[in-house]
C-alpha cells in the first residue's frame, strides 16, 4: 500500500519551523542533523553537541575539515561567532540540567505516554547508546522526526514501546511523515495531518488513539526538492 | 541572538519577592556591586524585592553589598559557609536578634550543590562534614568502606554576577581569581545576569578563553567603570539610595 | 616542579597489567595516538601491560589506537558509550566471539561517573537511563517528585590524554574540540600523563586560559609533530610496531 | 606554671619541614598561613587556596595590592610562574577528591582517633564553617599546627574533642609548642619532643596517653627570632 507522505527533508523543514529565536538547540546524530538547514530566516538558533561545543554551523567545505573540531556525529563542522568549547561534563551539565530548550531526535518507537526507544532493536550485536539516554531528559522540549511507520508498514506511535527504552515520559511532540502529534497526559494529540490522508487511514497507520483537542490543521511544508 | 541589557536597573527588573537569589563573588572579588546597589534601589523605590533568600560564600560585608541590603531590611535568609567579614555587623546584628535566617554549608558542598543545581543533579555524596553537627538529619551512605553525606542541590530564581568581559551571546570571561562561584552560579538559576567590565559582539572572544558558555547567561549589562567591593570597604564607602525615597 | 618526560616510552613505562587506564579524546580529536602507540609498542615486546580495563567514549576505530590495542589483546574491557565508529571491526569480532567485555554507560552519565571520581563524590543521582535497561539493578530515588537513578563514581589508575600546550607544572591547554573528556580523565587518574603539542615553561600559559590545572597532571611528554587519528583512519594507516617483536 | 615552648614561627618552621618538594598544599587561614614563610631550601611547593588559585606566591608590597586577586582568607596574593585559576566547584573536586599532598589546619582540640575540632566553640554567636570541613578530608596527609594546651593549660590534644567535630578521624600528625604527635589506630604517636620537657610533664598537659612506637626524638628548631 503506498501512500502520500512527507520526504525527510520536508519532516525535518517543519520540525525547523517551531525552533524559535535564539533558541539552544541539540539534533540528534543522522536524520535530525537535516533540520539545521531549514531554520526559517530571521530566527537564529545556537546548536549544541555534546562533545563539548556550543554554537557551531555548516559543514567546511571539503579539504577545509579541521579534525580537532568535530560534532557529536564525528563529523567535520565549522563556528558561528560566539561559539564556545567546554569539557563533557560541562557539556552534559548543559544537558541534564536542562538547559537546552529544544532537542529532536529519531525514533523507532515512540509510546502515547511519551515514553521512546530509538537506541537499540533488539538484544543482538553491540549495543551502543551514545547521549541519546541523556538527550531525552536534557531539553525543556524534547521532540521526534521520524517517519509515521516502518518500512513494512508497522507503527512507530505505538501503545507501549516493545523495543529497549531510551527513556520514560520524555517526549512531547512527533514529527511524521505524516502528521504532527503532541504526547500529554498519556495520550497522543493530534495536532497536523496530511490534507491527502483520511483520519482513519491516519489512525490504522498509528499504534495508538489519536485524540483530537478541538481541531486538527493541515500538515503542509514547502514541495519536495527542498 | 542579543542578551545586552541598556541599564542596571533594567538588568534587576525580573528579581521578585521571596526570590532565591545567588550573588557571585568571594569577598570583593567577582562581586557584582554595582547591580546589587541597583536592586537596593529598587526595593527602597518601591518595598520590592522583599523577603530574598541569599546564596553567597559570606554574608556581607561593611555597610555596601550584601551588608546593605541586609541593613534595609530585603533579606530575609542567607546561605553560606563563611558569615563573618572584616566588618560582619549587618548580618550579626538582625542573626543574634532572629531577624535573619542563617544555612550554614561548607563551602566545598555549597560550591558542588550550585553545581549539582546547574548539571541536573538532584543529590550526591560527599565526605565533608559526615559525623559533625552539619551532618544531622542527613543520609549517610558507605562506599568502599568509608561514610558520605547526601547533599541536595542548591537551585535559585536568579544570579547576578561579575565579569571582566562579556558579549552579546552572554559568554562570560573573569579576571583573576573573581572566577570562584560565578560560573556555578550562572548554572544553577533560572535566570542569571551578568554585569561586565566590556561588552563585545559575539565572536570576539576566543572560543577556547570563555568561561561560562552563554547558554547560563540570559542577561549582560555593561558597567564599565565597576567598582571592587573590597576597595569601596577599605575607603569605607557606604551604600547610598540614587535619588529613590 | 618539572613535570616534563623526555620520551614517549617513558612516559607509559608505569601502566601495569590489569590496570583501569582512561584514554582521552572523541573520535580523533584529543586522542593521544603517539602515547597509545607507544603503549603497544611495550606490549607487543614485552608482553605487558595486558589485562587492560580501557575507558573512552568510543571502542575504537580502524586499525589504529585503540583498535589496534584490542587486536593486539591487551584490552580485557571496555567502558564506554558508542561502541561504534566507521570501522568498528576489532572491538566487534572479539565482542561477538566473547574475548573482550563491554560496560556500556550513557555519554553524560560516563563523563559524571569520570568527574565525580575527579571530585571525591562517590556517587551522584541523574535522571539519565531511569526506566532503562541500563539502570537494572541500580537503586533509584525520587526528589521533587521525579525519579532519579544512582551511579558511582569511575576511577582510574592511568590517564593518557592530548593537549595543544602543556608546561612543566602539568598546567594543560586544548585545542578547538579537542578537550572533551580529557580534562576529566586527568582528575579521575591516579596518575595522569598528557602529550603536548608544545611543551612550555611554567609561567608561559596565561593563568586565566589553563583548562586542565597542573595538580591533576603526573607527567607532559612533548609530541611535536603529533598525528590526528582521524585523518590517519581516513588515509588508511595501521599500527605497526617500531622496531619491536 | 611556665614551660620552655615553640612559638608559633618554630612550629610552623617545624610543620614546613615535612613537606616535600613539588608537594601541592592548603594552608588554613591565619597560623598555619606562616608555614609557607619557612619552605626548606632548594623545595618548591605549590600552594592551593579554596577560591580558585593554584601557584600563589607573597603578599603584594602595600599600594600594590589587587583585590581581585586574593586567597581564602581574602588577603590579597601574587602569583608564581605556572599558577593556574579556576572556579570554586573545580577547587574543591582538588580538596575532597584528594589531590592535595598536605592540609596544614589550626585546632582547638584534637582527639586520638584523629577527629578534629577547630570551627566553633559552642552555640553561642555566630556560627562559620568556610572550608575547614572540606579540608579535613582533602588531601593525602592532614596535619594540625597548634599551642600544645589552651591559654588557660587546658590539654587541646585529647581524648575525646568536647568542642562541635569539624571531621571525624581525619588528622594524621600534630605539631604543637611541645611535640610532634602522630595518630595512628586510635593512639597518640609521640615522635618528637621538646629535650627541655619531661616525658611525665608532657603527658601531664597532654588529654590522652602518648605512645612510643620504637623511640622518641628531639624536637629541634631554629632559635626563636625566625
Amino acid at each position: 500500500m503506498s501512500i502520500e507522505k512527507l520526504s525527510n527533508a520536508q519532516i525535518a523543514w517543519r520540525a525547523a519551523q517551531d525552533i524559535e529565536d535564539g533558541a539552544y538547540v541539540n539534533l540528534g546524530i543522522g536524520f535530525p542533523e537535516m533540520v539545521a538547514k531549514y531554520q526559517p530566516e530571521g530566527r537564529e538558533a545556537i546548536f549544541h553537541t555534546e562533545n563539548g561545543v556550543l554554537g557551531f554551523g555548516d559543514a567546511p567545505a571539503e579539504g577545509q575539515e579541521d579534525w580537532d573540531l568535530i560534532n557529536a556525529g564525528k563529523k567535520p563542522i565549522t563556528l558561528k561567532p560566539g561559539a564556545a568549547f567546554f569539557h563533557h561534563a560541562d557539556s552534559f551539565a548543559m544537558v541534564r540540567g536542562g538547559h537546552l530548550d529544544v532537542a529532536i531526535l529519531g525514533a523507532f518507537q515512540v509510546a502515547q505516554n511519551g515514553d521512546l526507544a530509538n537506541w537499540r532493536l533488539g538484544s543482538k550485536g553491540v549495543p551502543a547508546v551514545g547521549g541519546a539516554m541523556d538527550l531525552v531528559h536534557g531539553a525543556k522540549r524534547v521532540a521526534v522526526i521520524t517517519e509515521h511507520v516502518t518500512k513494512d508498514g508497522k507503527p512507530k506511535l505505538v501503545e507501549k514501546c516493545t523495543f529497549p527504552l531510551t527513556g520514560v515520559g520524555c517526549i512531547t511532540r512527533v514529527y511524521t511523515s505524516l502528521a504532527v502529534v503532541d504526547i500529554e497526559d498519556g495520550r497522543f494529540i493530534l495536532r497536523e495531518k496530511l490534507k491527502s490522508i483520511s483520519m482513519d487511514d491516519l489512525q490504522k497507520h498509528t499504534g495508538a488513539p489519536l485524540h483530537i483537542d478541538k481541531e486538527c490543521g493541515d500538515l503542509v511544508v514547502p514541495e519536495n526538492g527542498l | 541572538m542579543d542578551k545586552s541589557i541598556a541599564s542596571l536597573s533594567e538588568a534587576i527588573s525580573d528579581i521578585s519577592d521571596g526570590s532565591v537569589l545567588m550573588i557571585g563573588g568571594f569577598g570583593g572579588s567577582g562581586a557584582p556591586i554595582e547591580l546589587i546597589h541597583a536592586l537596593i534601589d529598587r526595593f527602597v523605590a518601591t518595598g520590592s524585592p522583599k523577603n530574598l533568600t541569599v546564596v553567597n560564600n559570606n554574608a556581607g560585608n561593611g555597610k555596601i553589598g550584601i551588608a546593605a541590603m541586609i541593613d534595609v531590611g530585603m533579606v530575609k535568609k542567607m546561605i553560606c559557609s563563611f558569615p563573618r567579614t572584616s566588618d560582619p555587623r549587618a548580618f550579626t546584628d538582625k542573626y543574634l536578634t532572629g531577624e535573619i535566617e542563617l544555612e550554614l554549608v561548607p563551602q566545598g558542598t555549597l560550591a558542588e550543590r550550585i553545581r549539582a543545581a546547574g548539571a541536573g543533579t538532584p543529590a550526591f555524596y560527599t565526605p565533608t562534614s559526615y559525623g559533625t553537627e552539619l551532618a544531622e538529619g542527613k543520609d549517610v551512605k558507605e562506599f568502599e568502606g568509608r561514610p558520605y553525606v547526601m547533599e541536595l542541590w542548591l537551585k535559585a530564581d536568579f544570579a547576578i554576577v561579575k565579569a571582566e568581559i562579556g558579549d552579546t551571546h552572554g559568554n562570560l570571561k573573569y579576571r583573576l581569581a573573581s572566577r570562584n562561584f560565578n560560573p556555578l552560579m550562572c548554572m544553577a538559576a533560572h535566570q542569571s545576569i551578568a554585569q561586565v567590565g566590556e561588552l563585545k559582539t559575539a565572536g570576539d572572544i576566543d572560543p577556547e578563553h570563555v568561561h561560562t558558555p552563554g547558554i547560563f547567561v540570559d542577561g549582560v549589562v555593561e558597567v564599565a567603570d565597576a567598582k571592587q567591593e573590597e576597595a569601596m570597604i577599605r575607603a569605607g564607602e557606604e551604600y547610598q539610595a540614587t535619588g529613590a525615597t
